[in-house]
């Protein structure tokens, strides 16, 4: 597999065709709408979180950016899922989200806890793309702030 | 060093083999670097000149007596006015600066300055309600520091549309400058779109109005030969380090009559005469606006990248580019869902932005990279421009004097695999 | 390239052999280089590390995606970690500018952007009334940008007197430093005296006025071990080209909570989130106040200038200079009809100006330089601080890493006969 | 000689030690005041003319400098001296001493037309030391463009 295929796995491409979470769940019974964008090249999203006590029900967004900002939104989505996660796992999920992203390649995302999106280990190679597969996770950590 | 002014042949070969750089590679491949409109490469010469002074001949300078001391300001003024004579000008008329943003934010601080105080009565004094017009097509250092100079005088922002081929509409501009207008900035060739812009035009419109003209030399100084008194604008600006030149370094030109006129902006040493506690006296242009100490080295190495494009012969360079400008965009032209920024068969330099249909900018950067051909994507500094063509990055392919047909014609081909790889447009 | 950190001994030969220059010869005389308060000499490390940058890795930092952007990204905020580490601070409060000069203008201008229009609400504003104080020994790039902040503000400048032996007078400091005080802007060590000023005690003055501290750091940051935040001032500045470093490079340091409520003063290109037509909204600093390209080679060249002096330890550097300033004092003032400019036995850098009586510092000067000595002749950019002693010109001699007792002793040689030469004196 | 004799020939010790026109003539009957600074050093002198028609009477000065600046003054007055010389004369002198001294040692001062200042040649190969020689001499073309 090429550096490129390992970057833009089938995976990958599949989720940024066929977004999870896209299109803002009904405002009603949102608890934090956050609106994030990349400086660099002008990649925006649009998440809106929903709790329910410490319980985070469901992340939905809209967006546009490159394949990796819009398949690592996908892969978080689908990650909290229709179950919803405990607040704080999200968090730790976020934390180590990035130091793995940040890691250069040294800590592989573990299948087990990030799911789908484990497939993004190989953007931590490629250091001017981090800040791609962060946008949809920063904007969850700000919404988890706000809420 | 390469010199083949008056040859009549461009022997990209022997140029190439002045840039160190160009042995590089990235995984397997050979670099293929374009993106000299972000920042240009570096021929030896201009290494080895700032390097031999650094080892052989620092000291500072305008400042010491001392043997060394004395060898380094005739170095620092030669390098004047060789780069004041690339740009037809007199050294005089130079003012050396941190770069072209700096250069920029110096004139619009500079016309500042000149609107408060006891200074508001000079005639560079901008008004609330005077106004100050632009292009929609401008770099963001052509656009923010008259935003901020606006908001700080009360004066009023405009702008020049962009026609959807990249030309800039004349006619809105003729309707746009008139008595309010005080002050008129547009870069020569914009970032983005590569068209050389009609300055004489918008430098009559603005002389009939009375209005300052600003030119912003950045992507026209390193391609076309530039003769700036004969362009007629008031004041200029350009990177060093886009002209294969050294990082840190940049020109504000002016015509003497406006430098004269226009107050300091930055102060501190060496553009005084006399100071006492509360009050300072300032030296003549260029001088007043050159606080402290200069980038003398970088100044040097200036001298030396103006001279090596003088070898070549900016009108060779500037037919040469023109010839890769065509088959590049040709080639763009011809790929599906390639959209280019601004597609006018004008006067052009050898840089195009375009956009691939289903494929972002980013992504696109991505495969080029792979093969190691470096490109630029983004908003290129130019927000409003890509708003302008609906789209909020674009990617960016700017050619150089070692630039090449064989490389234009690899990032061709890679690029027309684009769309497959990620499985769109069939 | 030498390490001396933690040897306990300071090998000045060796050091002498990281500096290409100081095999010049000027005539037949080898270089005996006394300027380095103007600017340093650069150790070969230095030039390596610029020269490797652009030769192998050159690229448009933090605007581009391929692979060489990206590694000039890295290493370019890499060298910001790496000057941030040498004064002590986080990377977030290093703001790279074009020089010393460059950043006290920065922070006199951010704080003029502060008081006109709707930001005049920040704490930092000015109105007219507020004060700001400097000192009586302040280099221009340290007085004027205060002078010229006052006249477009309307606030009033006042100073803080010198004694005759070149400490500053605190007791007047007590009693300048009041209510109205917004801002108080200081040298760390003053490039005529030499004298580290006490930094805690203004600084604690401003803090209970609520004032705001400007340190002027260009002398003490090539000599003494400094920590900007434990001396706990807001901002400060020092130049690369007087640390061993590049040119065309300085730092504005400042604490994180002031460089978040000062608005910008440079605007372009990099410092921006959203922009349009006529706004733009901006990054957190640092980076709003690094419009337009940075001077990249420069800051990579800068962290191997500071990684060389930390490789020879700032404690042993100034235990070092401290030996070659006692010599350096103690000699001149053996000699008859040498006056020193600030005489006080206070902590002190290798630095002496001095008067010779009946010879103009010009002519010491050229007599010192026909055997290879360079030293500074003039007002050292220092105008007021020459008039509060009587003078116009004096003669400096600075010390570097570099400086042997054997430079110092033939310098002072030189001297001694000067007098007799001009036959005045006897 | 060594270079530095050269320089500083005991004529041009001289003239600095006791140096001719120094002190202001009768304020009565100037022409024209002018003051120079050589920002450098800070160096000043202020020159004062006496025309008389289209005759150069005298050029009386003070001022505080190196002992180029001082002799380089004192050696103008004595050229210009008690006779006078016709205006272009002293313009066209002015025009030669600037191009020797600009000439980098290339364009020796003719003792004939320049007498004593004719020693100041020397200055010529020390860059940074031109301007201290050309003080007065600028100080009165200024003088000559007031008058
Ligand atoms: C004390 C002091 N402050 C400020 C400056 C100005 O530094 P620069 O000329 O590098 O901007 C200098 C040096 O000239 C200095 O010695
Ligand atoms: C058209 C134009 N103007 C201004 C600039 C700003 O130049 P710099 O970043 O070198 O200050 C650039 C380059 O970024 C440019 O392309």
């Amino acid at each position: 597999m090429s550096g490129l295929d390992a970057l833009y796995q089938d995976l990958i491409l599949d989720h940024a065709k066929h977004p999870h979470g896209y299109g803002l769940a009904d405002a009603e019974g949102r608890t934090a709408d956050v609106h994030q964008r990349n400086p660099v090249c002008g990649d925006e999203i649009t998440l809106r979180l929903r709790l329910d006590g410490d319980t985070v029900r469901d992340v939905t967004w809209e967006g546009a950016g490159c394949s990796i900002s819009q398949a690592s939104a996908s892969m978080l989505a689908s990650l909290v899922g229709g179950d919803g996660m405990p607040r704080a796992t999200a968090s730790a999920l976020i934390d180590g989200f990035r130091a793995s992203l940040r890691s250069r390649g040294t800590i592989p995302l573990d299948e087990e806890r990030f799911g789908d999106a484990a497939a993004l280990s190989g953007v931590s190679k490629y250091t001017a793309r981090v800040k791609c597969a962060m946008l949809a996770w920063v904007a969850l950590e700000e919404a988890l702030l706000l809420a | 060093m390469t010199s083949l002014a008056g040859t009549g042949v461009f022997d990209v070969r022997a140029v190439r083999a002045d840039f160190p750089i160009l042995d590089e590679r990235i995984g397997d491949a050979p670099l293929v670097y374009l993106d000299s409109a972000a920042t240009s490469q570096k021929p030896r010469v201009v290494l080895d000149a700032e390097r031999a002074f650094l080892e052989h001949a620092n000291a500072a300078v305008h400042r010491g007596a001392h043997t060394l001391a004395a060898e380094a300001t005739e170095s620092f003024e030669d390098a004047r006015a060789a780069v004041a004579a690339f740009v037809g000008a007199e050294p005089e008329s130079i003012v050396w600066t941190a770069g072209a943003t700096a250069a920029l934010n110096l004139a619009a601080y500079a016309i500042g300055n000149a609107s408060v105080g006891p200074a508001a009565t000079s005639r560079y004094a901008l008004h609330p309600g005077d106004e100050i017009v632009v292009t929609e097509a401008e770099h963001h250092a052509n656009l923010i520091p008259w935003q901020q100079l606006a908001a700080r005088t009360g004066a009023v922002l405009r702008h020049i549309p962009v026609h959807d081929d990249g030309t800039l509409d004349l006619t809105a501009a003729a309707a746009l400058i008139g008595e309010r207008t005080r002050v008129v900035a547009f870069s020569h060739v914009s970032n983005v779109l590569g068209i050389v812009n009609p300055v004489a035009e918008l430098v009559a419109l603005a002389r009939d109005a009375g209005a300052l003209t600003v030119l912003d030399a950045c992507q026209s100084a390193p391609h076309v030969p530039l003769d700036l008194p004969a362009l007629g604008v008031d004041l200029a600006a350009f990177s060093g380090h886009k002209v294969l030149g050294p990082y840190g370094i940049g020109v504000l030109y002016g015509r003497t009559e406006v430098l004269d006129a226009l107050p300091p902006v930055l102060t501190g040493g060496s553009m005084v005469t006399t100071v006492i506690l509360d009050h300072a006296e300032f030296l003549p242009a260029p001088h007043k606006f050159e606080a402290g100490t200069q980038p003398v080295s970088q100044a040097i190495g200036l001298a030396a990248a103006v001279r090596y494009l003088e070898g070549l012969g900016m009108t060779a360079v500037h037919e040469r580019e023109r010839l890769l400008e065509r088959r590049l965009r040709d080639g763009l032209r011809a790929i599906d869902g390639v959209r280019l920024l601004g597609d006018a068969d004008a006067d052009r330099v050898a840089l195009c932005a375009f956009d691939v249909d289903g494929v972002h900018a980013h992504d696109v950067g991505q495969v080029l990279d792979a093969q190691g051909i470096a490109v630029r994507v983004g908003h290129h500094c130019a927000q409003p421009l890509h708003r302008r063509f609906g789209m909020t990055a674009s990617v960016r392919a700017s050619a150089s004097v070692f630039t090449t047909e064989d490389e234009i014609d690899a990032f061709l081909d890679v690029l027309s695999g684009v769309r497959a790889y990620f499985g769109v447009g069939r």
